[in-house]
Parts: C-alpha cells; structure tokens; sequence
C-alpha cells in the first residue's frame, strides 16, 4: 500500500508539471486584488485556449468529442498539478462539466457539432439551469414551462442558483412541457441561447454579501426543436445523466477554509478560562482531535476513490459522505473558535487578524455549504438509500398529474 | 410552590411583545442594517421610555417603578425576539449595576435620566486579547482609566458606560461618563445592532461598588442576557416551524419530514432548558438565594446553546433561500455571535458553573 | 416567585408528614435485601390498606368511586413525603393510575360497583394490556382479536410490555374486533380475569438481566359483554384517556441513577491523560455543567408544571420534554464516566465500587429507559405535533381497512 | 496511487469472513454467554489455526507465513463482526509485540507454537486504578514483576501474556509465561469474551524491547483493535439496516422514517471515517510512515466512536424487543465496553493525537 503514482501516473504528471512551469509562471502567485469579472472572463479565455491547444481540455472525453479520451486519473492529476498555481477558475467548470457531456450525450449531430468544440476551447461559456424557487431539494417540482409552437418551443417560468448566468452564452434548462403527466414524466431539456430576448439574469446576494448565483427569468423565450436535448418526456432521465457527472467532482473542504490547524494556532494565543493557553485546555484539544478525524478522514476517504480510479475501477460509495461531514465540521470549529476568542471574533474583518477574519468567512460560509448541492438531510437521505439500500420516503405525489398534486 | 413570573411581570411581557411585534421585527433590522441608517430607532426610544421600560428596574426614590428583576427579564426576551433597534438590553444591564451597587450619590445622579430615557446607558467589559469577564486589562489608578474596551454594544449611542477593570481587588466596575470619550464605531458581524470602541486614557471613571459587587452583576447580567437570547432563540424557532408548515417538498409540508420536525423538537428542547434555568437565575435574584451563581451560569450556557442551535438550523431549513441576503435568517444567525460576545463564551461560563457546584458541595459536605 | 407551599399545601403536607412519621416508621431505611415477589406483594397490601384507612388513597378521584376529591398538588405533596421512606412501591401505580380510572370513566355501574373499592383498597391488583410484538410506537397496529359469541367475548392473541401481569387479578385489554374497519376504528377494550382459563403469563427477561415485564398469552379467553368498557369500535378512544393519565406522571429521572455529582466524585479520583487528576481536565468539567444544565433543567421544568397545578392550572407542554433529555442524558454521563475510568468501569460490578457499578447499571438501563414509554423519536414526534404544531407523519395506513393494509 | 488493501489480504478477509459467518456469530456468542460454557470455541480455534490465520503475521523463519500487518487487520475485522469465540485478537496482539520488538531467542521460542496456533497469547496493561497505556503501576525489578493485571482479554485461555510494566525507561513489555501463573477469572460487562485477574508478585518476565517499543506497539494495536471495532460496529450496523428493512410501524417499513434512516446513515459515516484512518494506519506500518502515530491514534478514536454510535442506536432502533435479553443487540451493546476497555479510552488516545498533530507541526515549522 502506498500513496505513489504508478509509473505511467508519474510520467503523466511530470510532464503536465513541466508544461505548466512553461506555460502557467505568471500564476505562481495569487493576484494581488482579486479580479473583476471582465479581466477573469478575458483570463479564463486566454488559459483555457492556452490548455487546449496543448491537449489538457476534454481530457477524459472521447476523442470524437475533441477529448483526449484518457482515464478520469489523468485528469485528477492534470487537476492537482494546477492547484499548485492560481490560474482563472470556476468559469467552464460547470459547463465542460456537466453541461457539454449531456449535449454530446443526448444532443442531435448538428447541434453537436456546433457548440462543443467552441465550448472546449472556451470560446462560449455554459450554465446549468435546473433549480427553481419551489424545487430545490425536490428537484422534479420544476414549473417553468415549455410549450411547443411549431418548430420551436416558448419557454416562461423562473430558474434559480444558476452559477454564471451572467457571463454564459448558452444553459441547459429543464423544463415541464406536459404537467398532466405526473412529476417525472413530465420534463423535456433544451440548449437556450442567454442572449436571446425574453431571457433576464438577476444576481442573488447571499448571507455570506458575496453574490456567486443567480436568477434567471425567461418571458416568452423561443428555443428550435433541434435544441431538444433528449426525448420530449424524457428530461428528467436527462437530468439524472448530468447530475452523475456532478456526483464525480469530488467534495471537500473548500481550498482556503480553516482546519484543525487553525484552531491549535489560535488556541496558543488565547487563554483559558483557568488562564492557562486554551491550548492546554482538554475540551480544545478533543474538538482539534475531531476536527482533525473528520477532514483528514474525507480527505483519505477521497484518496480511497482516487486509488479505486487509479485501478481502473469505479470508486464505490465511500465518497457520498464527503460534503455532509466537510461542511459540518466547517462549521463546528468556527463556532467553537469564534466563541473562544471571545470579542475578538465579532468584530468585522476580526481587526485584521487574518486567521479570526477567515474562521468568521467559514461560520457564515458553511451555513451555506450545508445547503449547496443538497442538504445535510437529502445527502443522508442518499446515503441511506442508495448505498444502505433502506426505502424511500413516501412520495405522495409521485404518481400524480402534476397539475392534479395537492401537498400532503 | 410559585416558580412561574408574577402577574405583573407577564403582563408587562405582553405589552413588550406586542408593541415591538409592531415597531420592531426583522422589517425595521433590514433597514437599520443600511450602513448609512440612524444607530437606534430614536422614536421607538421615546415610546417605550415614555411607557417605562427603562424605569421598571428603578427604584421610585429616584424617578423609577421599582419593579423587580422579572420585569427587566420579560423586557429583555421582548426585546431579544423582536431584533429591536434600540439600547433597551444594555440599559437594562447598566442600570442593574447601579441599582446592586452604586452609592446613593451615584444612583442620584444616573437613574432618573435612565428612567425618563434621557440617559443610554452600555456595558463595557471585552477587550482585544481578553476573551471572557475576567481576564480585563484596562487599569484603573486614582480614578482613571486606561485601556481599550470593545465591542462594546450601543456605544455610539450611550451616554454612560458601566466599564469593567483591574481593580485594587480584581476586575471590578466603573463608572464613565461618555461625553467627550474617545469612542469609534466598530463594524461586527452584527449588522443591527451598533458595537464602538472606547478608548481610555487616563480617563476619569468612578468606582462602581467592589470587586465582590462585579461578580454578583455579572449573575445578573447572565440571567437578563439569557432572556434576551431566548427571546432571539424563540423567534429563529418560530421563524422555522412556520416555514415547515408551509413549504412543500416532494408532494408534503416539510415539517412532516422527521428530519426536519425533530430539529423542530430539539429547537423546544434546548429552549425549555434554558427557560427553566433562567427562572431559576430569577427566583434566586428575588429571594437572595444561595443559588444564584450556578443558576445563572447555566442560564447563560443553556441559552446560548439554545440561540446557536435554533439561529443555525433555521439557516439550515430553510435550504438555499435561508441562505440569501433577503431572507431573514441572517439576522439571527448573526445575532447569535453578538450574543457570545455580550457576556463572554460558553466555555468560561461552563466552568463558572461547575466551580459553583464544586464549592457547593464543598459547602453541604 | 418561590418554591414555598401555600397555606393549605403547607398545612396538609404537615399532615401527610405526621401520619407517615406514625404509620410508616419501619420503612425510615431501606430494607436490608430487597423483597421477594411474595413479601413485596404482602407488605404492599398492607401499606395501601393503610393508607386506604387514612384516606391517602384516590386523592386525585372523584368521592363518588371512593376518592377523596382533591387536586393534583395534593396527590402530589402525598407522593413527595411519602418518597422520604422505603414503602414498597410500583405494585398498584398502573392499576390505579391508568386502568381504574379508565373503569370508572368508561365502565358500566354494576362493573365499577364491582371493581372499583377493592382496587383501591388493594385487594386485588390490576395491570394494563395494550402492547404487542407488531404494535410498540404504532399502539393502534395491535392484532389481539375478540369475537362476539353470545353474550360473551373470546379473546386470542399474545400482549407484551406488561408490568406486574404475574401479580395481577385483573387486566384492561384492547382488541380488535372488526379487521375490517381502518386500524383505529375496530377495536375494543375490555376488563378481563388475569386467572381465567386461557390466560399465559411469561416474564420477558432485559438485556440488564432483570425482568420488569411480562408477555401475556390469550387463547380462547371468554369475558361477559358487561366487561367491555366504552363501546364497541372505540376502543381507541377509550386507550387515549388511559394513556392521558399516564401522561400526567411526571416522568423524570430514575431516583438513583447517577447525575453530575457522580462524575465529579469519580473525576476526583481518577487520572486524566496529562497525569492530572480528571476533575481538572476541561472537558470533564464541560460534561459535569451539561449533565447538570439537563438533569437540573428537568427538574426545574417539573417545578413550572407544579407551579401550575398549585395555582390550579392545567401544565403547559413542558413536560414532554422531559424524558427524552433524561434518558440520553443518562446514557451520555454513563458512557463518558465509563470511558473515563478504563478497565476498572468495565469489570462487573466494578471490583465493588458502587458508583462505578451504579454506572455500569445506568449505561445498560438507559437504553432502555429511552425506549420504554415512548421511544426517543415517537416524542420527537409528540413535542414538534402537538406541543409546536407540526403536520404528522404520512400515515399510509391510516384509512385502509386492517385487513387490507399492506406496508409501505 | 494505491491506498487499499492487496488483493491478498482481501483474499484472506473474504475466507475469514466466510468461515466466521458460519462458524461464529450471535448464536455461538448467546451460547458462550452461558454461565457454565468453555472459555473459548476449541473446536474454531483448531479450524483457524489450521487455515493459517495465527500464522499469518508470523515470519516464514518462525514457521508462519510471513505476511503483512493487512492481513492481521482482515482477520481483526472478521472477528469482530462475528463475535467469534476464539482468542484472536489477543493473539495477533501478542504476535505483534514479539515481531515488533522480540530477540531472536523470543521469537524462537513463542512464535513457531503461535503459529502452529498451540500457543495463545494475550497482552496485560490494565491495572485496577490505571486508566490508560501510560499509567501501569505494576513494577519491574530485575526481570522480575509485581502488580495486579486486570481485566486481560482471553487470559483464561491464554499461555502467554504480554505484560506492560514499569520499567527503567517509563512503561514497556514483558513477556510472562502463563504456566503456573496466579490468574483468576474476572466478571465483566461482556459475557462473551472472557477475561481474568493476573496476580503478579515477584513473577519471572523477560522485556520484550524497549520503553519506545511499547509505544510503536501501541500505535499497531491502536490499528489492529481499531479493525476488530470496525467489524463490531459493521455487524451492529448491518442488523439496524435489515431491521429497518422489514419491521413495520404506522403503515410504512419504518426505514422510510428519516429519524430511522439518517440515523443509519450516521452509522455509516462514522464507519467510513473509522475505515479511512485505520487504512491511513496499515499505510504507515507497511511504509514506515512518519504519520503513524497520529493515525493510529486517529483510527482508534474514531472506531470507539463508530461503535459506541452503532451499539446504541441499533438498540434504539431496534425499540422494545432490542432491549430483551432475546435480542442479539445486547452483544454489540457489551462488546462496546470491552474494545474501549481493551487498550484504554477515547479521551487518552484523543490526547494522543493532539500530541502527534504538534510534534508534527513543530518539525514543519
């Protein structure tokens, strides 16, 4: 047993690292402000065109695709050699992602051919528009409606938690087009341009005053037939395909929160209420013991699957615990550390101690990441289903028209 | 057996509650929450010093109602439920102190101001560096001041501060009058409620009792904020069991998924806890009872494990909306810091109570 | 506000405390090896028909079923002093606190003229027959059948849970009687002979080795249609009011379970693992303030309902809190003690360390006591339905004829 | 990357799993339980020695196999899920000690029997009023050692016993021959596994290593048992779920109740956490890690806390009838006691970690 690359891993992974010293130097460091959304755009183009151009886009799509048709290995490697750089992120992540492997997926020849290869190359930007205000967790409670007119189909209705929105040319959406069927049946996906008229994007502003999603409203927007993504009827199953592909990223902590370390640094510069260092204190000590039982232990959980990847296999369930004890946890310690220093903790900005200023981001932030791609209590509903095999809950409405439901 | 609040008391809860139901709530903390809005709801000061909120806990010799510690408690949970935008819990705190231990001189010339409203008064004990009540460093000699404290809530508003120092015996309080102090605004993670700084330098402040008289505030203090909380706690629960009455998910109300009813549960479990040991702290202040040390501290522990539990959960319910800046989970979420930082941490009141326990045991063996 | 009696409480505690000074004198200590089944019986005949002649008895009844007609604060002030001596206890406490009452409400007159005196004389012992192996949480799910057969009633089926059956006289017994009405709507209940012929009593042994309960056999049991109390098909109502008197028993802490003093004398006398002893180690001190903020909490929160009957209110909910926090609380204490004190907490009966036994004791009957009466979730349930008004559970059987009910 | 079992340790869980899965389990635990019943299956003993397993982990040289910690980790595993009757653990414990730490001359006179499975082996550091590892009284004076050893696992069966003692250094092992020695049986919470009193006074022993051998000897244990607790908690887990599968109560299996399935959930968590760790572990013992103590020590806590989780709550879930003697719940329940027992309890191993986390960080910095 070993952490090692095998030696194709480890060639693989040399020669991604001396490209990057080649060609990623300017990103050695973070910026020194972080930048706003025009230059990252801009940023985010030249990288992505820059890393295409030297095959490491696509790298686990066919190649008929424009892939590079390798091992999702490669691509993790590909992935944590970048990390060590502070290149443009998050702008294709949703698009190359999810949405793109559901056009070439379920999309007809032509639209293929159209979109995904100025997708790869980072040309147009994607989003992902399935959430809605009253389908959230119940993700099949969608309302926003499609209506066939024609060759095409007139869209109305309200997405929500849309990521980019505001800077994609096109979204993959889901909408209800007969809601005489009941709730699954019902659905139908489309390609929708976010340019086109009718289509209104509104940024959300979150607890956190940061404002990462928003609110996509659609008047009257006219999608071809050819757009149809799948089956009329079959979007939901549509949907399930692009959902899998968000199951594989893999769900840790985020990079910059604050772990046990944080806690056993702050501890030595606080006291105790017996005036000893907090450091000293047991119940300090139990809650970095566990902070540290439970990071590190998704963190090896994670390398469990990658190790499973690295064997060709497919990782089993080990990782559906991940987020729901990261963000969790996330939010202990920064409870916990924030009630241990006392005032200190409460002023804004923590007066400029970066360590206090950053446990209060992750106290407000992991409020967030308990929600964010499904709740504490719908990811132990998955665990507990999918991997333990327990019954579902019942669903009184699963059967029924959709325009028929009454809430039980 | 009459463990329960006085007729009195409850009555004065209940005008409380609903006048603030009405001027206050999460409608009026939006808009104080504007960095450019006013630092308190001065008309909401005026009507309920005009009703005598700030002069139940007065003594009638000096322009009060000379009501008891229960009024003070159902004020505070008042105030704590409604996110009301005024200096009403750290009156209520100052004037505590001066009631337990100000000279008559002092009294004389502090609480009929508070009575009639004229005179905000605020509590100043955390500093930088010290994390709980009595760990202060501001030293205090011949009668001056100098430290720094802060947050210190409702600063930029009050016109007296009851300061915590070393004094010749240990921590005690102080004393200071506010015009002309070196006070700044200081942002928190509370944007409601305003918290200031207060710079002391060789400031002129006036002893305030003993040493001894700074732990018994304290008890009191512990008991009034503990109200506050779950006056706070309360509201966040409230806020939650609505919500999962109406919001449907998978074909059903919410709140029939057991996930989401039990927290509901434990939300009235903690809450029930902290309420039973807050009217304990109380009985204790009324009768003088020897209890009052470990009563309080578990008052203050058990609501502040109470607010933390229902402000995040509520969070939590509510899904991603509960998340956005328009909701209004966000008030109590933040609230619930303010109120760790008010009276100090959990942890330092844990062990504040199990020394109680200690010495009393001590004591009955 | 106070914990004082008023005036009349004051003076008939006074009374209560004269008399027992008088009568109950032998049982100032505890006894030096406890009772017998037989001794116990005996003495605790001897001691109700003693109070029986002082007019202890039914405090809380009405004077019509021989009760003396007062409030709940009475009965309550009895229980306390009489607390203070080792009286035998438990052998009447179902008996005349559920199923009398139950008789006297829902019983025709001839059957209460019957049973009634000589319950509360007690003369003869009753217990209460409702649980079964398919209907613990789900009470109404019970399969005990009764036919009609003339005049009389047959009863076939097995009960469980039930305390004292092999010292009781009598039992009430609920039953179906129409399989094809919806679970709630066939049942029945009945007053039945413990001593007659097709009655099987067997004692169910607990996983702490003693043996609190019985099962209870019927086959081909025959009881007179006199003996039904309330009437045919509403027997679930009838069930309601006796468990609401159950309800009213203030369900605490076991009287000798261990509490925070007990980690406290423990902490003192062990090491923790910096060579300390453990009372100074900050998370056993935590440990000590939360037993103490929830066991003490308890008690407090009874203290408010005591407040309310003594002002001759009716409690608020407050009390269902109370043994879910009990309960776990207990085990939680039990568990970290145990830890706490390594092999020595491990050994039976603790090398002779009563404390550590008392918690080894208390480990194994918490798991208990956060089953019986009520599991942890079932009140879960009951304070978020009733105390805070949410929606019960999706009932799926709720209105499907019994017979027809297949499990979701 | 390769962080997972070889495919031949997994080849030897699948056997030992299968073996003990008819062999071993709740039924031949209920009868062991008997007041009157032998102390340990003879004739499972005699079947598993057969198969290797005691021979596993010993060095081709001594007579055994020659494989690795992974394998010992498989078995531990296998054990404890099935409950099975028979001195394993204690075995592959001692077996550890004399690979990790014995002389020539050691090894060759115990090894070859432990793998032949004609010798069983236990290890003794618990003391009456020793709580952890680090405290042992029992002292050691030239080769000869006086104290109490209680509870030790399996001792009534035991022919060899690897005591820890005071020795010049701070504790350490010795090996006692248990031929004649003072042992008595003592009662325990668990009634299965048997444990005893080894009176030593003046009793011959031979050290087994250093005082840092012991150390190194605990993180492997920490492992090993980690794996034995791991299977215990799995097994606990595995009734819940199938429990949870077929009872019914209000119309529905009661699976589908979310206060049911998150907490199986829970359990699975807390599982999966454990198994992490504990693999962290096996990786730094095959690659002589720098991590190894902090894993172990991780690995440890989080299994006792895996399985305290799961004995508990299989009960609760299980309502009623897991509370009868009947129930198979009470098994898990037990053996909780007995694994925390077996080499000391969460909050010292907690420490542990902590210390390993600073160490660390300190030759980082």
């Amino acid at each position: 047993m070993d952490f090692n690359d095998t030696p194709q891993e480890a060639e693989y992974r040399a020669q991604v690292r001396a490209w990057l010293e080649d060609n990623a130097a300017e990103y050695r460091t973070p910026p020194a402000e972080s930048w706003k959304l025009p230059e990252f755009i801009a940023r985010s183009k030249a990288w992505q065109a820059k890393k295409h151009a030297a095959g490491y886009t696509g790298i686990t799509w066919p190649k008929m695709f424009g892939g590079q048709g390798l091992s999702p290995m490669h691509s993790i490697i590909y992935g944590q050699e970048e990390s060590r750089f502070h290149v443009p992120q998050g702008l294709y992540s949703i698009g190359l992602g999810m949405c793109i492997p559901t056009v070439f997926t379920h999309g007809q020849p032509e639209v293929i051919q159209r979109y995904v290869p100025k997708a790869l190359l980072g040309e147009e930007v994607w989003c992902q528009l399935f959430s809605e205000p009253a389908a959230g967790s119940d993700l099949a409670g969608i309302r926003t409606k499609a209506v066939k007119d024609g060759d095409e189909w007139v869209i109305d209705g309200q997405k929500v938690w849309t990521s980019f929105a505001h800077a994609s040319d096109y979204g993959i959406v889901v909408t209800r087009t007969d809601p005489s069927l009941p709730k699954h049946k019902g659905l139908t996906m489309f390609i929708v341009n976010m340019k086109a008229p009718g289509v209104t994007v509104k940024g959300i502003k979150q607890m956190s005053g940061g404002s990462d999603f928003n609110e996509v409203f659609f008047d009257g927007v006219r999608v071809h037939d050819s757009h149809r993504l799948g089956a009329v009827g079959d979007g939901w199953k549509v949907a399930l395909t692009t959902l899998m592909h968000e199951r594989l990223a893999v769900g840790g902590k985020p990079r910059y929160a604050p772990g046990y370390e944080t806690l056993m640094k702050l501890a030595r510069e606080i006291d105790a209420p017996d005036g000893n260092p907090a450091i000293a204190a047991s119940d300090v000590r139990q809650k970095i013991a566990q902070t540290y039982i439970n990071d590190q232990g998704i963190k090896l959980t994670q390398m469990r699957a990658l190790s499973a990847l690295s064997k060709g296999q497919v990782p089993g369930p080990e990782q559906s615990i991940s987020k729901v004890v990261v963000a969790k946890t996330m939010q202990d310690l920064a409870s916990f550390a924030l009630d241990l220093s006392g005032g200190d903790g409460f002023v804004a900005g923590a007066d400029a101690d970066p360590e206090l200023a950053k446990l209060q981001g992750s106290y407000i932030g992991s409020a967030g990441l308990r929600i964010a791609g499904g709740t504490d209590e719908i990811l132990r509903n998955i665990i507990a289903e999918r991997v333990l095999g327990l019954p579902g809950d019942m669903r009184p409405d699963k059967d029924t028209p959709f325009n028929q439901a009454v809430p039980a | 057996m009459n463990f329960d609040f006085s007729d009195e008391a409850k009555a004065l809860g209940e005008q409380a509650r609903k006048l603030l139901a009405e001027k206050a709530g999460t409608g009026p903390a939006r808009k104080a929450m504007a960095a450019d809005s006013p630092a308190m709801d001065a008309a909401l000061w005026a009507e309920i010093s005009e009703l005598g909120w700030t002069a139940a806990r007065v003594p009638e010799a000096y322009g009060g109602l000379g009501l008891s510690v229960e009024e003070v408690a159902q004020l505070a949970e008042a105030a704590g439920g409604s996110l009301a935008h005024v200096p009403l819990v750290s009156t209520l705190l100052g004037t505590e102190a001066l009631v337990l231990a100000g000279s008559e001189a002092q009294k004389a010339r502090y609480l009929p101001g508070i009575a009639s409203g004229a005179t905000i008064a605020t509590v100043a004990w955390s500093e930088p560096g010290a994390v709980n009540p009595a760990t202060v460093k501001t030293e205090a000699k011949a009668d001056r001041l100098t430290g720094t404290k802060q947050p210190v809530a409702d600063l930029p508003v009050a016109h007296v501060a009851i300061v915590a120092a070393a004094g010749p015996d240990g921590p005690q309080l102080y004393i200071v009058d506010l015009a002309g102090a070196d006070s700044t605004v200081v942002e928190t993670i509370d944007l409601v409620r305003r918290h200031g700084r207060l710079t002391l330098n060789n400031t002129p402040a006036e002893a305030l009792g003993t040493a001894s008289d700074y732990q018994d505030w304290l008890d009191r203090a512990a008991v009034i904020t503990a109200y506050e909380a779950i006056g706070t706690a309360g509201a966040a629960m409230a806020m939650t069991v609505d919500y999962a009455k109406t919001r449907v998910a998978f074909g059903q109300k919410i709140g029939r998924y057991q996930a989401v009813k039990h927290k509901c549960a434990d939300m009235y479990i903690k809450l029930e806890l902290a309420r039973a040991h807050a009217l304990h702290g109380l009985a204790m202040i009324g009768t003088n009872g020897t209890e009052l040390r470990q009563a309080a501290a578990a008052a203050r522990v058990a609501s502040l494990d109470a607010l933390a539990y229902c402000a995040e959960e509520n969070v939590q319910l509510h899904g991603g909306i509960g998340f956005t800046w328009e909701s209004d989970c966000q008030f109590y979420y933040r609230r619930n810091r303010a109120l760790v930082a008010a009276l100090g941490p959990r942890g330092w009141w844990a062990e504040r109570l199990v020394r109680a326990l200690e010495q009393r045991n001590r004591a009955a063996a």
